[in-house]
């Protein structure tokens, strides 16, 4: 609990002191000080409450798994939640609470929940408040109780800057066996990209000493090797957050996500150090060994004054060793196991001689609190050593050194087996996924010599595999003295609180409990009581629970498996991942022309399409109805860029055309163009288009404006399989078309071009390749809105010239653009239906009245054959067309809007599709899908806003100009 | 993802355009062959022959994927059988 | 010269760094070359007879003497513009695949692209930001006047990319769907602003 | 809670394939409500292992076809009431449901389904961009630009519930009842004869031996076709991955649940605190609960631009299911040319809401041998009758 004299390695600069506040109080760290290392070194040892008693929690693993000290940092106007005390640096400035506190860390008011534990068992949520009555009420108090740390609504989105890296072999952990690992695969050449998840490489090599420096020595000179050499890329404070398929990893830098494409890689993340379960076990001061060696070694503070350090494990007489070396008063070794291994001899001789007590076979009972709620003292019975029998020891820190779990989350994620191998008592690597390699603690060595040594065969395993150098020859395998892990370091206690999840507050008893209740495999229990649910991912709980579930269920841990470790690894922000949220928007060559016209924008797919023009003083109902009158009385222009555009060439185009489209296309003649309908296998209309032969094997075409980039890759599929020989070319982007129709239209087009526009030279539905204002275009005479219209299509640049053009010509009136509102209207009144609108995701070609846009006679077209099995079935629906009778003027009408429905007596009938004010004909007109008995009929009863029923008449569409004779309009001149 | 003409591409520029599958004779095929033709599938894990086209090319090829654990065993341009 | 789909407003960007020497990243509007593209059966003996030297691997391009490059397109797709020089050249050609005069075994390809160069010790910074293409290896293969052409997508956009040695070292050019230009070049700048200081031209 | 039984008996009255939501609670009103008790649920992994455990727990009525808002209205109705029924806190919490519409299309989409909700008398509204506003203050409305909201269908019933819990619940109701729930235990064939009168189910070989039974009811949606083809029939079902991730718990500020179609991304807070998102399914076939960092990444992206100031909350954890898929976006239940094969299937994304709905007919159907009069639309012939349900028309239409 204090700052020691400058320790060798040390990651704190004493010349650069850090200020911030931890529960409003005042705190002095240095930089490089993690949150959680200033504040031990202030003497601060509580830094949380748990989730679900809210007991006071303090430091655990100092390796970013700490769940019970995370933080709500307020800096600068902004509020981040579940900030992780134990690994983030701190900053001046900073504003720290607690989270998941009610009053403030100190006086919590919800560790009332402490006290209430034993009436909460696991388990119990799902046994009480489910009165239907009650459990509102339970709701919004378990609503207001849960949760971490608090989201600051003024947050602004943070775009980050997402990369990809490439390398032959990714190293992931920078210990002992990640720097070997990395140093062998670059020395064949490889390419190396090297990432620890901690601010320094080195790993357990730099804080793990055992009160000398000499592994720390031989640490260092790997990593400077590493750091000498070029083929070696060292990213640190980055950690790895997910394996994914070909060998992509996702990285997580403080700034940014990289996406990394490996050839190889190389697992050596080491493992967890695992927690003692005993009564007491999460009082702060109580934490794993390799916790309080990184804070001496890193930050040079010391967790304690006076500690036991409970193991089982040579690495536990080590970390005794430790504090010793930084004047921490080691009160006893507390030996799990009967008397201590080879490997821990010379350690626990040097202890005997520097005077420190040794018990073996021991039993912690409890420890227990002082005054303030920090760990005071450890309860224990021992069976051998100094004096054995039942004790208790005074103390201020116990270090928990009995074993660990293997990192492996990444390489379940690559599909490598594990398996439990008895002799080291953690999962091994059993079988590696191809090109995956693993080193280190991972694969279940553990001395110094024998983890680098692992790491050069991986390494140099890597490299072969990429064909850089030879397979090495046979695996070193030195023979295991001492097991690192304890095989049960599990010790109940009648009156609980012995946790095994320090995230979600699960204790012992909870866990034979859900066994007992049938939760009795490891994802049941998983996920009756929650554990390893938490923030840590069970890092810390998962291989204890799996103990206990084995010791319940009377099987070998070989025999339970265990639960699958899915990305993340450790958790990702939504920034990382989202990244800079790139989203392609696509605008027509026109776009700024319409911007200037007073455009109101409306999205089209991923374009933007002007859906009427705004005028100064006028509503948009009346806008969009001058619009209409414009097209009908004089001539207006709009935008079509937006539709997909291609062009068809070969000796097959012709029969291409045949299978996609409904309508006939052999007999179409040079300079003509049909309308098609497209349908899917089951019948189902797709889409609809205009098809103009440009020549015998050359046709262009259009598709609707949201199917273009789908439909232009299924012409692609279709002309491949069915052996076609056709040429696609996709002219959405860059062609330009807009549609010039009215009345005057052709003689405003006769300003701008030669080409004889003469009925007789240019008829209704011709198509002519000509100059207008210079430049070259395609233009079609098509009834779009119908009128006398030419639809011009044309390369991209020349777009704004020849619009500006004809919108500048005034004999005789002058153009005026519309947009896709004034066009629906337009169409409507002709009762040219909508495809996606008008239809559904199951209207069929039968169900649209057009049996002249079928040629079900031609040999084949996708969905024909479907057709002809429909047609002996009752149609489901039919589209007609319907108005309502002109309102008496003065009062307002009531209008049906789209998707009202249609009612047969009280039953739905249909829908309506498509409807509106035609201005033209001063009524409302629409269309709807309804059952065919209705269709025969004379009206249709439609229900509109509040249930009002309403009733139109059944009109054949077209409602304006049936005979079609305005598109046909000849020429006067 | 490796495509026949433009190497190996990250999966996001590729589009899965269905299983490979004959169709029937439409003049011949009865109704009930049609449907089934048209509407069933048999997608029980298995390495299957499909569609898929690198988007940004517009190149179509067969893909021969594993669907039970994703693997590609090969990619190759489609033959159409010579009628 | 063509008229570049790009909002000429675009062009005008605060951050520009006078001089090349200090910046970073050089992004250039390269659309106002002549261009034109073809395909079908008889695309390549034609441009051949075209006098166009015509590359034989797929997705690679070469420039010749005239100063017009060839790509070939995945396998038989071919986009043809005066890179360097020789728009007379391409004119022409142009006009001859508008006519009626074009074998009916050549199919034009309108080829309006939005076409932008990139260049700079900031390019490959640039490049892992926007694309998942490792392009190292293909500035090692590529030459002055040939090299590989990719067919990849780029901040979501499909686009033809030709990696390029120049004097200064490296280059892209890069060609994509003119309705993508105004998007594709906003972020490319946003992209470009935070890899360092940038020059934005309207050619090279 | 629930009876470990050491061997399989000889013979059932019903064998019920697939231990999760849909099969136990088949199992549970079979023995409730049918009287049949001697029933043997097998399920080849653990206990609600399947898309039970997989699911985003959203519970919602507001379909587009009749046929499919009467079925999951009754399904709501019985959610509403398990808790009690089964003595076990579902944590059944009603939030109300919000579908973002972002285009014309989509809002049109919204109209109808309101329309034919409100038709059977089902709580559900098409709003405005004003009120979706003042019910979700803190979403950017604007999408960051490139979605606005135009309006949404508002749908009060809309809930959650705690999904494990289901399947635990109608386990342990069953295991009361006398059925017989076998875990690791898988099928791997299924026996039929023929005495004239078309292909029979006969009995069932299993890991663990022969059962000899005449009802065989599958209910394992993710795995659907590899059953069908032990009795030889087929379907259109495909199996697509549904991917899901959840945050780091945060104080809850989420009531509501939260969907765009147009966006592919759907969100609500769990009782926990941690927000559960979800998006659309994987766009082809695979048998594999493998999760993608594409998905993350677009999931992501998404969540911003409607919240934007998640950027510092956490993605804990990612995981997937599999998908049985149907052409018509609606289930496949009910009777097979199979004499006394019965099928549960056709789940693709809305399986867990259906669960007492579904083990509530499919009991009916299996006693009597004739579906219920709700799920007659959802028979596996009426694609040969090209009789498809309507439901994927808000599909088409909505994007």
């Amino acid at each position: 609990m204090s700052r020691l004299p400058a320790v060798k390695g040390e990651r704190i600069d004493r010349d650069t002191a850090v200020e911030f506040t931890f529960e409003g109080r005042r705190v002095r760290g240095f930089r490089g000080d993690t949150i959680s290392s200033a504040l031990t070194a202030a003497g601060v040892r509580i830094l949380g409450r748990s989730f679900k008693y809210h007991r006071p929690r303090g430091l655990l693993s100092v390796a970013g798994h700490d769940v019970n000290a995370m933080m709500q940092v307020r800096n600068g106007g902004r509020s981040v939640p579940n900030v992780r005390a134990d690994i983030v640096p701190v900053q001046s400035g900073w504003d720290v609470t607690a989270v998941n506190t009610r009053g403030g860390l100190e006086s919590d008011r919800l560790a009332v929940f402490n006290r209430l534990g034993a009436f909460l068992p696991v388990g119990f949520y799902y046994k009480a408040f489910h009165g239907k009555r009650w459990f509102p009420y339970w709701e919004r108090m378990f609503r207001r109780l849960t949760g971490l740390g608090e989201v600051d609504f003024q947050a602004t989105a943070r775009s980050t800057p997402k990369r990809y890296e490439f390398c032959d072999v990714l190293v992931v952990g920078a210990g002992p066996s990640g720097l070997a690992a990395a140093l062998a695969a670059a020395e064949r050449g490889a390419s190396v990209l090297l990432v620890d998840e901690n601010p320094a490489p080195g790993g357990s090599g730099l804080y793990a000493r055992g009160g000398v420096s000499d592994t720390a020595e031989r640490t260092e000179k790997l990593i400077a090797f590493v750091q000498g050499d070029s083929r070696i890329t060292l990213l640190t404070s980055t950690y790895a957050a997910g394996y994914y398929a070909d060998h992509w990893v996702a990285l997580v830098t403080p700034e940014c996500l990289v996406k990394v494409r490996a050839r190889s890689v190389i697992v050596a993340q080491g493992a967890y150090e695992q927690p003692a379960v005993f009564r007491g076990n999460d009082l702060p001061g109580v934490m794993l060994a390799s916790a309080a060696q990184r804070l001496l070694y890193h930050h040079a503070v010391a967790a304690a004054r006076r500690v036991v350090v409970l193991t089982s494990n040579s690495e536990g007489y080590a970390a005794a060793l430790d504090a010793l070396a930084h004047g921490v008063d080691v009160a006893a070794v507390l030996d799990l196991r009967s008397e201590c291994g080879p490997l821990s001899k010379p350690a626990a001789e040097e202890l005997a001689r520097r005077g420190v007590l040794t018990h073996y076979g021991v039993r912690p009972i409890e420890a227990v609190a002082r005054e303030g709620g920090e760990v005071g003292s450890l309860a224990f019975e021992s069976t051998a050593g100094t004096a054995p029998g039942r004790r208790k020891i005074q103390l201020d820190g116990i270090w928990m050194s009995v074993g660990f779990a293997p990192a492996n989350a990444l390489l379940h994620q690559s599909n490598s087996r594990m398996v439990y191998e008895p002799s080291v008592e953690q999962f091994v690597v059993k079988t590696l996924a191809p090109g995956v390699y693993a080193c280190g603690k991972v694969n279940g060595t553990y001395s110094f010599e024998a983890r680098v040594a692992d790491g050069n065969y991986a390494g140099a395993s890597a490299a072969a595999g990429l064909g850089l150098g030879d397979a090495p020859t046979g695996k070193v395998r030195s023979p295991l003295l001492e097991c690192p892990t304890h095989a049960y370091p599990i010790f109940p206690h009648p009156a609980g609180r012995e946790f095994v999840d320090f995230d979600e507050d699960i204790q012992v008893k909870d866990l034979v409990n859900a066994c007992q209740e049938g939760f009795d495999s490891s994802e049941l229990m998983k996920r009756f009581s929650t554990i390893g649910m938490g923030p840590s991912q069970g890092k810390h709980s998962n291989m204890n629970a799996l103990r206990i579930l084995a010791k319940v269920r009377g099987e070998p841990i070989e025999a339970l498996g265990t639960t699958t470790a899915r990305p993340m690894f450790h958790p990702v922000p939504l920034s990382h991942l989202a990244g800079r949220r790139f989203s392609p928007e696509r605008r027509t060559p026109l776009d700024s022309q319409h911007e200037s016209l007073g455009a109101v924008w409306m999205p089209a797919g991923n374009w933007r399409r002007p859906e009427y023009y705004a005028v100064a003083g006028k509503s948009r109902e009346e806008a969009i109805s001058d619009e209409v009158r414009a097209v009908r009385t004089q001539a207006g222009m709009i935008d079509v860029g937006t539709l997909g555009k291609v062009e068809i060439h070969g000796p097959d185009a012709a029969e291409f055309l045949e299978r996609v489209y409904t309508a006939r296309f052999s007999n179409l003649k040079v300079g003509m163009t049909r309308y098609g309908v497209m349908l899917d296998e089951t019948g189902v209309v797709i889409d609809d288009g205009v098809i103009a032969r440009l020549g015998p094997e050359s046709f262009y075409f259009t598709t609707t404006t949201g199917n273009s980039a789908t439909l232009f890759r299924e012409f692609g599929r279709l002309a491949t399989w069915w052996g076609l020989q056709v040429g696609l070319v996709n002219l959405t982007g860059h062609y330009a078309a807009f549609n010039l129709a009215g009345p005057n239209a052709r003689a405003i087009l006769r300003q701008h071009t030669e080409i004889d526009l003469s009925e007789a030279a240019f008829p209704y539905l011709a198509v002519r390749e000509a100059l207008v204002a210079g430049a070259p275009c395609r233009i079609m005479r098509v009834g779009f809105v119908g009128e006398l219209g030419y639809e011009i299509h044309l390369p991209a640049e020349h777009a704004v010239d020849v619009w500006r053009v004809l919108l500048a010509s005034d004999s005789p009136s002058r153009v005026k653009p519309f947009g896709v509102e004034a066009q629906r209207m337009l169409r409507l009144e002709k009762g040219h239906i909508i495809v996606g609108q008008d239809t559904d995701g199951v209207t069929n070609a039968l169900e649209l009245d057009m049996p002249w846009a079928l040629k079900m006679d031609k040999p084949f077209f996708v969905g024909q054959r479907s057709l002809r099995i429909l047609e002996k079935m009752p149609r489901r629906q039919t589209l007609v067309g319907f108005t309502l009778p002109q309102p008496t003027s003065g009062q307002a009408q009531r209008r049906p809007k789209e998707c009202h429905l249609v009612l047969e007596g009280t039953e739905i009938a249909g829908r309506v599709t498509s409807v509106g004010w035609s201005p033209t004909l001063a009524r409302c007109i629409g269309l709807a899908l309804v059952t065919p008995a209705l269709a025969a009929g004379k009206q249709l009863k439609i229900r509109i806003e509040a249930g009002e029923q309403i009733t139109a008449d059944i009109t054949r569409p077209p409602f304006y100009d049936a005979a079609g004779e305005r598109q046909r309009l000849g020429d006067p001149a | 993802m490796t495509c026949p003409v433009n190497g190996p591409r990250v999966i996001s520029e590729f589009a899965y355009g269905g299983e490979l599958r004959a169709m029937p004779d439409p003049a011949t095929a009865s109704d009930a062959a049609w449907s089934d033709y048209v509407f069933n599938r048999n997608s029980v894990p298995a390495v299957k022959q499909e569609w898929w086209c690198h988007t940004p090319s517009g190149v179509w090829f067969i893909a021969e994927r594993d669907t039970a654990t994703d693997a590609i065993r090969a990619t190759y341009l489609y033959q159409a059988p010579t009628s | 010269m063509s008229r570049s789909p790009l909002d000429p407003a675009l062009l005008k960007f605060p951050h520009v760094v006078a001089g090349r020497e200090q910046a970073i990243l050089r992004l250039d509007d390269l659309s106002q070359h002549r261009r034109f593209g073809c395909k079908g059966p008889g695309a390549e003996p034609w441009l051949a007879a075209a006098g166009y030297t015509v590359p034989q691997a797929p997705n690679s391009a070469a420039v010749d003497a005239a100063g017009v490059m060839v790509a070939r397109l995945a396998t038989s797709e071919f986009l043809v513009e005066a890179v360097d020089d020789g728009s007379e050249h391409v004119n022409s050609t142009r006009r001859q695949l508008a006519s009626v005069s074009r074998p009916t075994n050549v199919y034009p390809v309108a080829r309006q692209d939005m076409v932008v160069g990139i260049q700079g010790p900031g390019i490959q910074t640039l490049l892992r930001q926007v694309c998942s293409v490792d392009f190292a290896p293909l500035f090692e293969s590529c030459g002055p006047a040939s090299g590989p052409v990719v067919l990849t997508s780029m901040v979501g956009v499909g686009v033809v990319a030709w990696p390029r040695r120049t004097e200064g070292g490296h280059s892209l050019r890069v060609w994509l769907d003119p309705s993508f230009a105004h998007y594709f070049w906003t972020t490319l700048l946003e992209v470009g602003r935070g890899v360092g200081a940038l020059v934005i031209g309207s050619n090279t | 809670m629930f009876t470990r039984h050491e061997q399989l008996k000889p013979t059932y009255d019903v064998v019920i394939i697939g231990g999760g939501g849909h099969g136990l609670a088949a199992a549970y009103y079979l023995a409730r409500d049918h009287g049949i008790k001697n029933i043997a649920v097998l399920e080849k992994g653990y206990l609600g292992g399947g898309n039970t455990a997989r699911n985003t727990t959203i519970i919602r009525s507001n379909y587009l076809t009749p046929e499919g808002v009467q079925f999951y209205d009754e399904s709501v109705r019985l959610w509403q009431d398990l808790s009690q029924d089964f003595d076990l806190n579902l944590f059944y919490s009603t939030r109300g449901h919000y579908t973002l519409a972002h285009t014309d299309a989509a809002m049109r989409t919204m109209r109808w389904r309101a329309e034919v909700n409100k038709h059977f008398g089902i709580a559900s509204e098409a709003i405005d961009a004003k009120a979706v506003q003042e019910a979700i203050p803190m979403m950017d409305i604007t999408c960051a630009g490139h979605a606005p909201i135009v309006g949404a269908l508002y749908h009060a019933p809309g809930a959650i519930a705690r999904h494990d819990a289901v399947a635990w619940g109608y386990g342990r109701g069953a295991d009361r009842r006398g059925v017989e729930i076998h875990q690791n235990t898988e099928v791997f064939a299924i026996e039929l004869e023929d005495k004239g009168s078309g292909p029979t189910v006969a009995g069932v070989i299993t890991n663990r031996g022969r059962i000899a039974t005449r009802k065989v009811l599958c209910a394992v949606a993710g795995a659907t076709p590899r059953v069908l083809n032990m009795v030889g029939l087929r379907s259109p079902i495909y199996i697509h991955p549904l991917q899901a991730m959840v945050s780091e718990p945060i104080k809850p500020w989420l009531d509501p649940i939260v969907v765009s179609a147009s966006l592919h991304a759907y969100v609500s807070q769990s009782a926990r605190g941690e927000l559960v998102m979800g998006a659309s399914l994987d766009p082809y076939e695979l048998h594999s609960t493998r999760s993608t960092l594409d998905f993350a990444e677009t999931l992501a992206a998404h969540m911003l631009d409607l919240f934007p100031f998640l950027s510092d909350v956490k993605v804990n954890r990612q995981w997937a299911g599999m998908a049985d898929m149907t052409p018509d976006f609606a289930p496949i239940m009910g009777l097979t040319p199979v004499r006394g094969f019965y099928l549960d299937s056709g789940w693709g994304t809305w399986g867990f809401k259906a669960t007492p709905v579904a083990g509530k007919t499919m009991s009916h159907t299996v006693a009597r041998d004739e579906a219920h009069p709700l799920i007659r639309a959802f028979s596996l012939d009426r694609f040969e009758r090209y009789a498809l349900t309507g439901e994927k028309g808000a599909a088409s239409v909505g994007h």
